[in-house]
């Protein structure tokens, strides 16, 4: 277990703010998480309620003693934590999970592709790499326009924001993998976002023999890597993985590697699509 | 040398229970499946004070698991279906049970199996691995599909396969029954009969829920187990049921998330309870637990925690210990 | 006179659903024993656009009932421990049935019983009730000591009751099953084999709350049937498992408080289902539900609610109506 | 069913007020509960959060479209119940139950004895005595003066207010029925309280032949009358019981009924008290 973390930490709610049509954009402070996070790392908060389990959210910004999350109200979960006032404590377990790694060559050029709230994961990722000296192009794609979201957040380091969106309403119209196609294939590729757009991007990485790291989600249980609820396929062989030795009678061809302990960070190269 | 009256400080109270053989230190433990080797946990909670972790199921041979998506959230419970993932008896022996010495509590090792050989190899081989004070036996998983009932959903089976491991066993062998029977207190009192050392209950309820926008189960595997405060009324039932008709120690659980909740256990006659889900919302509810146990003794004026064990059950069959000894 | 093409308005969704004989003018029935005859939720909600509503089971001789209390909550459940009470069959015929006739919907009444005998006397005495068009059994109450195990409990004696009931009434025979059995198929099977129209599940689930303050349990009666939410998934699980092996229609229930719920229970195979706890909360529920399976029908594009009925469940055994017809 | 309900209807959290060291006072906005709500009436409330029953509460006093409750923190509900903001609408069922009968000579000296919260079924009723021009003393007891609510609200009809406290730190030392004792008998008892005490008043009133009639409490289920959770034992004969004929095993010599529908108000004469 590393030493910077997880904690189980209190996490007052500093400022909450409205994005329409349908985001939250919440402002907590919790010192130790705040200090420790690193790209692509989550939170799972403890809600007032009969939840079972904590809902994870990947850390958005950090500041201070601050971190920010950006989310949807999907369920009850999340309608939960949008309901509540400022100065609320919630429990927060974090920074949980593993992070995307930089490109040892200061040259790359990298590519960060978010598709919606994947771009949750991308402010922090952005910032390692501007702190490193480093050049990047961030792709940002949405349904329509209203629904873009981050944007504000990650134009501080400079680094152009390419947008895509469904219908055209902004920016470039199609998705993020068909704007990735149009131009130069960057050094490596960084994704978040829902699974159908990971894994044409992954596809996409895969046929041009691109470095490609994506973050995942799935339904979490405990967080922590101990429930095995989380698990998906990866290659036999990915360090990621398990591991195990195959039982004679086991007819599928890949290891297993759980989202939350073993991820949320996975190469391209590693995971395997199931139909 | 003066004749002083020096005020004496009232003894700590007892925490420890014993489970056949073996002594834990305080009576709550973390349920199989829900805890790896407490490593996770490590930061979050202090795993030195736990009674015991009990290890995920062992399987002879390696498995993959069920396919996703294994967790549905439910009313006050969780349904899963995991299926039993795992590496198998030789890669844990080599690659994990070297480092259960590093575990700073007991543990628990839970056998699972196919077939009354499958529990007897796997049981065997956890016998005397480094800090396993005793193994249970997972006769109960809902998730897997065997030919006919599990193991534990009727009496003569359950005996077959308990009867088998303990000529093998030294440890104490503590069976994990299922609540999906019709009467719990024959398999029960089948499982002591066959020699077991302890019973635990109860292993994860059936269900299944679906999803209604797509038409389809939730998860892959259909059917789950459902766990969390949902089902306590109907472990603490199970626990008292049970406890009126056998003698040896019984570990339970079933929803529990704080310390009232484990004190209906032990009223309802268990010796130890232990936790699962509760965990992945507290990850130090072991800790609370504990101190409302603790609260309670010192409450009741109790010194020793056994005498909790029964207090409200008037059937309860189990040795009552004498109460402030 | 002119050839004008009038719209012609969507016909309207047939909600209506075949039970045996019984036809029922939708699929939400009030579940038996939280309802009387429906006259104290006169105001609160609309019982004419109920399916129908179940009386509170009937037994041969009068009952005091448990003493109290007699509920308790639960994690999002309740468990209650009434003991059947009730005025007895002679005194129900002559004060109680009259009045059945100002019942707005359709009656399901039901009988319970604690010999065969008990069962046949009082289920053909029902018979033929005023807008009484079906008659559920009973077999499975968890609340009242039989000797021996509930009729519900094995296939065998659970096929004596419904037959030798089906050979002393007319109307549909539903035995109503308890989940409380290692596996619910061969029971459902057996009441199907006995002639039974259709079944209905689940019962309450048993179970027992401590109250640690005194160290007794809540209910005078110790324990008690866990229903509402937390059984939810219990149930569907039960349905699921039924609906693969009958070919009779199942009536659903256990934890409905939404539209979506009952949908849950609709697609793993029931073909109605009934609501009991969540009136408790929500006197209106049944209207909620219904339109929500209106609504429903209307995005999938279904004419008789029927077609909803184990869409999720791919080894559903009973007859798929023909969709869109 | 009567004509004056129940009624289901949301009613609007108008006011709020927290009386030390643990009581509430909450005004809501329902016009048709508010008009229709007799003595010893109750309204049961349903309230966020997974509670399978709705929460009975004893409506206190009625003002125009408002009327209030005076409660305790128990357990859940009533904490729910106790941190809804101001502004919130909650689904009420009421008013239900039936009522004090008040007495048909206008000159009979009624007296109200209340245990602590059971207060909350006698503001109606002094209202209603009140109104019909009727003599009245009502006797108010707690364990200590800090304890006694209520008084603010019962001033108002004038009636004498007799205070008794167990430890003497207000008014009379000792319990409502010893005061009681010391005091000539009136003409008609009412009680409403902690069921030792009303067991013991139904037992004076009993003793002495004077006509009571006391408010109980019970586990609610339904709160309608449908689900014979909230039975007590009454004497075989009273109207309010169920009246079935008895099993040749019963050997239970009373009949019961229901807290909710037939009650909550009974007669001294026809309680049953079980060891
Ligand atoms: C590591 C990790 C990081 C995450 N970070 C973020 C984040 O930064 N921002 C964010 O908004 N979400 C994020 N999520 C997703 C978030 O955890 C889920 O949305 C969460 O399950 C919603 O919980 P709920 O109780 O509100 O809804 P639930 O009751 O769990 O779900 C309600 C309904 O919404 C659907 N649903 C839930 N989540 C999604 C989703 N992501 N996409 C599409 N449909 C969905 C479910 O299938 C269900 O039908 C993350 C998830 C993980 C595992
Ligand atoms: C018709 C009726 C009218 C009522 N009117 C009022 C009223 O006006 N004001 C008021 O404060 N309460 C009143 N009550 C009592 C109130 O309904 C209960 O206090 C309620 O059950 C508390 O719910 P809860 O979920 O907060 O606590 P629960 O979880 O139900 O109970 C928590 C704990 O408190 C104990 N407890 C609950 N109620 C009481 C009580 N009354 N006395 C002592 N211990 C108790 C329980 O035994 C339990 O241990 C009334 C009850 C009924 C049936
Ligand atoms: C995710 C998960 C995995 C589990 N895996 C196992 C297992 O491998 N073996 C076992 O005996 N029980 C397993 N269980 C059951 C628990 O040990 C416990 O009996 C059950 O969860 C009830 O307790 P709870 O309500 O505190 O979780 C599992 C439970 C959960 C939630
Ligand atoms: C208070 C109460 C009384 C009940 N009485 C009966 C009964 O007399 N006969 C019966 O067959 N079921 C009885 N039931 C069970 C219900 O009919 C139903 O099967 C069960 O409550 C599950 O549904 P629910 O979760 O919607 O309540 C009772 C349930 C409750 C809560
Ligand atoms: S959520 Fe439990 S292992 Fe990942
Ligand atoms: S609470 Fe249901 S009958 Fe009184």
């Amino acid at each position: 277990m590393s030493q910077s973390g997880p904690y189980l930490e209190p996490a007052t709610l500093v400022r909450r703010e409205f994005l329409p049509p349908g985001f939250w954009y919440l402002t907590l402070r919790a010192p130790q998480i705040a200090a420790a996070a690193k790209s692509a790392q989550f939170v799972a908060l403890d809600l007032p309620g009969t939840f079972m389990v904590r809902l994870p959210l990947g850390i958005y910004t950090v500041q201070d003693d601050t971190f920010s999350l950006l989310f949807q109200e999907w369920g009850e979960r999340t309608r939960r934590l949008a309901s509540l006032a400022e100065g609320t404590a919630v429990s927060c377990i974090g920074p949980l999970g593993n992070s995307f790694r930089l490109p040892e060559e200061r040259t790359t050029r990298a590519t960060l592709v978010a598709g919606g709230l994947g771009v949750a994961a991308m402010w922090l990722l952005a910032r390692e790499l501007h702190n490193a000296g480093m050049d990047a192009t961030i792709l940002l794609g949405a349904r329509s326009a209203n629904l873009l979201v981050g944007m504000r957040e990650l134009q501080i380091f400079g680094f152009p924001l390419d947008v895509c969106t469904d219908d055209g309403s902004s920016g470039f119209r199609g998705t993020v993998i068909q704007r990735l196609q149009a131009l130069a294939p960057p050094g490596v590729l960084y994704g978040c976002g829902p699974p159908g757009m990971l894994r044409a991007l992954c596809a996409y990485a895969n046929d041009h023999g691109i470095t490609c790291e994506v973050s995942l989600e799935e339904t979490f249980g405990c967080s922590l890597g101990t429930c095995w609820g989380c698990v998906v396929p990866v290659r036999r062989g990915c360090p990621q993985g398990t591991g195990y030795p195959r039982a004679e009678s086991e007819t599928r061809s890949f290891d297993v590697a759980r989202v939350c302990a073993d991820g949320t960070v996975f190469r391209a190269a590693d995971l395997v699509w199931q139909t | 040398m003066a004749d002083v009256t020096v005020p004496q400080a009232a003894p700590a109270p007892d925490l420890s229970v014993r489970i056949g053989s073996a002594t834990l230190r305080a009576p709550v433990i973390a349920a199989s499946g829900c805890y790896n080797k407490g490593d996770e946990f490590g930061r979050l909670t202090d795993v030195g004070r736990y009674g015991a972790i009990t290890l995920k199921s062992i399987t002879r041979y390696p498995r993959l698991g069920n396919d996703m998506p294994r967790l549905a959230m439910t009313p006050a419970g969780l349904l899963n279906a995991i299926g039993l993932q795992g590496p198998g008896l030789d890669h844990f022996l080599h690659h994990v049970a070297p480092a259960l010495q590093d575990v700073p509590t007991a543990v628990i090792a839970s056998a699972a199996g196919f077939s009354v050989d499958e529990f007897v190899t796997v049981a065997a081989a956890l016998d005397g691995l480094p800090n396993v004070v005793a193994i249970e036996l997972d006769v109960s998983c809902p998730n897997v599909e065997r030919e006919g009932r599990c193991f534990a959903a009727d009496a003569a089976s359950l005996a077959q396969v308990v009867a088998a491991v303990k000529q093998r066993v030294r440890l104490p062998v503590i069976p994990k029954l299922m609540p999906n029977v019709t009467d719990i207190r024959p398999i029960a009192r089948a499982a002591q009969d066959a020699g077991a050392d302890a019973i635990s209950l109860i292993n994860a309820v059936r269900g299944l829920v679906i999803d209604v926008e797509r038409a389809q189960p939730v998860l892959a595997n259909a059917a789950g187990g459902l766990t969390g405060p949902a089902i306590r009324p109907i472990a603490v039932h199970a626990v008292w049921e049970a406890a009126q008709v056998v003698t040896i120690p019984i570990i339970g659980m079933g929803g529990i998330a704080e310390g009232t909740d484990a004190l209906e256990f032990l009223f309802a006659g268990a010796t130890a309870v232990a936790i699962g889900t509760a965990n992945f919302r507290r990850p130090d509810v072991h800790l609370r637990v504990l101190e409302a146990i603790e609260r309670e003794m010192f409450r009741r004026g109790c010194r020793r925690v056994g005498e909790l064990t029964g207090l409200a059950n008037p059937g309860f069959a189990g040795p009552r210990p004498a109460a402030g000894l």
